[in-house]
């Protein structure tokens, strides 16, 4: 008995959302641009010293990009009702959230990482390190999205544009950073990336198996 | 069980890192009475609300509102 | 059903502020005097009686106050995390409580931690930080630290503050050892294996036995701040409730 | 069985002793509300009397400080999906998607309760007045427009527990005869409703509930 709508509907209207509201959705890769070319202006234009810190630069500014947009996937909900909704559906509500996830990186996440090489050339990043960075950004940005929602989650009824969700997500970021940049760094250097890159399978696994159970539970708890 | 310095000013100088050490010990010592200070003063606080809203509901028959 | 709430009846007199309110304030005094007794000893010993470190001369001393915030730090996430699932799980309003006096405590330890950390690694390295992996893991678990606090502050309701700020609590316990994994082989990668600051183990016994009294000390102190804390919260939260009303008036009229 | 007392089938909706509590403040207590097939319960009390979270509390929003919610009888922590795949809440919020067309809010409502025919859902929103309107994004319709496309799923839903707070504010005379006639055309046909409304329905068999006699 198909009580509720499948996973697939869930992303799509989450997706076609974002559509409608372009303005919103396209702000974090414009920043993501700009925040890049903010680098050479700030430090210094060389490309031997931007192709030193490029990968870290690009993650970094990812990593703040997703941060801008990580709200929203509850926040419109929560403002208009819908949320309460989902909560009395009769299914478990971590599939939706899971839903969410995966539209939220569908929408940020994925565009940032085929935004990347684009800015990775203005960074003088070395062309073989490209795939690295490219599998890297989109296996780190699923993770950010996962960890983002749980925090997102817990400061819905907070109202918009509060502070707090920042400082509660950035710490969590810290290790997939670490594995992030530390791929992209090996391929430059011309060494094996796959092993800092499993380590991030391994933990995106870890986050799209709790998060949106511990984000289930903590929308749950908030928007009583 | 001897003490390792001879006198006072060279427990104080302890070897040249006599600054290092105190001022590490000083800094913690201070933030752990904190944690035993401050909530003992929160605890007293909140005991002193219940009491006064205790003696303007007793004394509130008599007047009316004062706070 | 009757022999269910038998079995649990230790856990829900547990569970009762105004018990626990009693019990800790007849404990309270001893643990004060053996945390008291055991710190100034602990420090005697280790500052004044131990001998100097072959290398570090006497700056190595700042050990016992540096291991035992550490351990405490950690161990005090965990206990918060640990008080907050209790209350999640089974509603347990007191278990709340215990949780968000256990942040502020956690927080002060890890600061200690970090600034004895930072003074110890001047005389040693030449620089007050330096990106060690315990360190830096240490910088971050204080962000996680003042993440709860300020959760446990942004909600008007007592309630949602304390679930919400018990499941970040819970997210927060999943990530550590992942951090602190993350952070060490971050440090492999940028720095070959320096010394490792805090090799508790590998010193010599005569230094070894005022840190194992330090460390003792701490964890009475954690519970005796815990207790004081939790007391304090006891009140503002039951405020309103007969056997507060009691225990105050009965108070002022003595 | 439910509770102590043994409680027909039949009873759609009860309540056991009821009671919720918010920061140590005790809004209600002892609450023991019946709902039979076809009858309708109005929740009376002024204002801050907790109404909306006696109806936040029957919907599993929120959940109670203690006593017990039976679904037909049967307590329900064992019948959570049945009992929320037989409930209908409509609140303050329309949970309408300013962003979206009526007709894609409506779908994508009607598709939460396993409905998927748009014929029927165009026709939902063609009764409530909107047919016309259907296929504008919803930040064009007025509030009133709003309301009735949050409303025109009472047209298509098959849940039989209806929980209404305030559904008829920001409507017109002509809305609240729709809305009023679909309310008594679900009692008919055996639903059950649970109301909180400041308007007056000439609606049959309802039932009062002040909540003022069970405020602490």
């Amino acid at each position: 008995m198909a009580r509720t709508p499948s996973f697939l509907a869930y992303v799509r209207r989450d997706v076609l959302l974002a559509y409608r509201r372009l303005g919103d959705t396209v702000a974090p890769l414009i920043f993501f641009t700009m925040v890049c070319t903010l680098v050479p202006l700030g430090l210094s234009p060389d490309p031997q010293r931007l192709s030193e810190i490029a990968p870290g630069i690009m993650w970094i500014m990812a990593l703040l990009a997703t941060l801008l947009s990580i709200e929203r996937i509850f926040a419109f909900d929560f403002e208009d009702g819908s949320l309460e909704q989902l909560l009395i559906a009769p299914q478990l509500i971590a599939l939706p959230v899971l839903a969410k996830i995966v539209a939220h990186w569908l929408v940020t996440g994925l565009p940032l990482t085929l935004l990347s090489p684009l800015l990775a050339m203005t960074l003088s990043l070395p062309t073989s390190a490209y795939p690295a960075m490219l599998l890297s950004l989109a296996i780190g940005s699923a993770y950010l999205s996962a960890v983002g929602a749980v925090g997102a989650s817990l400061t819905v009824s907070l109202g918009r544009g509060g502070l707090l969700l920042p400082l509660l997500v950035v710490p969590l970021y810290m290790p997939i950073m670490i594995f992030g940049t530390a791929t992209v760094f090996y391929a430059v250097d011309g060494l094996h990336w796959s092993g800092p890159l499993a380590a991030m399978g391994a933990m995106l696994c870890a986050a799209l198996a709790l998060c949106p159970l511990a984000a289930a539970a903590a929308l749950r708890v908030t928007s009583a | 069980m001897n003490i390792q310095f001879a006198s006072f000013n060279e427990i104080l100088a302890m070897g040249g890192h006599g600054l290092y050490v105190w001022v590490a010990v000083t800094v913690s010592v201070a933030v752990l009475a904190a944690l035993l200070v401050v909530p003992w003063q929160s605890h007293t606080r909140a005991l002193n609300q219940v009491r006064l809203r205790l003696e303007r509901h007793a004394g509130g028959s008599a007047e009316e509102g004062v706070d | 059903m009757v022999t269910e709430v038998k079995k649990w009846q230790w856990f829900y007199r547990l569970g009762s502020p105004r018990w626990f309110y009693e019990i800790t304030g007849r404990w309270l005094p001893w643990l004060l005097c053996a945390a008291s007794l055991l710190l100034a000893s602990g420090l005697f010993w280790g500052l004044l009686v131990a001998p100097p470190d072959a290398r570090q001369g006497n700056s190595f001393r700042i050990i016992y106050l540096h291991v035992p915030a550490a351990i405490l730090a950690l161990v005090g996430y965990y206990i918060m995390a640990l008080a907050g699932a209790v209350g999640l799980i089974w509603r347990i309003k007191m278990s709340f409580m215990v949780m968000k006096s256990a942040a502020p405590i956690g927080a002060a330890l890890t600061f200690i931690a970090l600034f004895t950390g930072a003074v110890w690694g001047k005389p040693s390295w030449g620089t007050y930080w330096v990106w060690d992996a315990r360190i830096t893991s240490m910088l971050i678990l204080l962000f996680l630290y003042l993440g709860v606090l300020a959760l446990q502050r942004a909600f008007s309701s007592a309630e949602m503050a304390y679930r919400a700020s018990a499941i970040l609590a819970l997210v927060g316990t999943i990530n550590i050892p992942i951090i602190y994994k993350s952070v060490d082989w971050w440090h492999t990668l940028h720095q070959p294996a320096t010394l490792k600051l805090t090799s508790a183990s590998s010193i010599h016994i005569d230094m070894l036995q005022p840190l194992i009294v330090m460390i003792c000390g701490f964890y009475v102190f954690y519970v005796v701040a815990l207790c004081l804390f939790t007391r304090a919260e006891i009140i503002r939260r039951e405020a309103t409730s007969a056997w507060v009303r009691a225990l105050v008036s009965n108070e002022s009229s003595r | 069985m439910c509770m102590d007392v043994p409680v027909p089938q039949d009873y759609l909706l009860s309540t056991n002793e009821l009671c919720f509590e918010r920061d140590g403040r005790r809004l209600f207590e002892g609450i023991n509300l019946r709902l039979k097939a076809g009858e309708m319960v109005l929740i009376e009390g002024p204002n801050g009397c907790g109404k909306t979270t006696l109806m936040r509390l029957l919907t599993t929003l929120l959940s109670p400080t203690s006593g017990a919610l039976c679904y037909r009888g049967e307590p329900l922590e064992k019948v959570r999906y049945e009992y929320l795949a037989d409930l209908l809440y409509i609140g303050h919020q329309s949970a309408v998607k300013l962003a979206l067309s009526a007709e894609e809010n409506l779908a994508w409502m009607a598709a939460s309760e396993g409905i998927h025919d748009p014929k029927s859902v165009r026709a939902a929103l063609r009764s409530m007045g909107l047919g016309a309107v259907y296929d504008l994004p919803c930040h064009q319709l007025s509030a009133g427009q709003v309301r009735r496309v949050a409303l025109s799923r009472l047209v298509l839903t098959r849940a039989k527990l209806w929980f209404l707070d305030e559904p008829l504010t920001a409507l017109d005379t002509e809305g609240i005869g729709l809305i009023t006639g679909r309310l008594q055309g679900h009692l008919d046909s055996g639903g059950a409703i649970v109301l909180i409304s400041h308007q007056d329905l000439a609606i049959g068999a309802v039932r009062n509930y002040d909540l003022t006699k069970r405020c602490a």
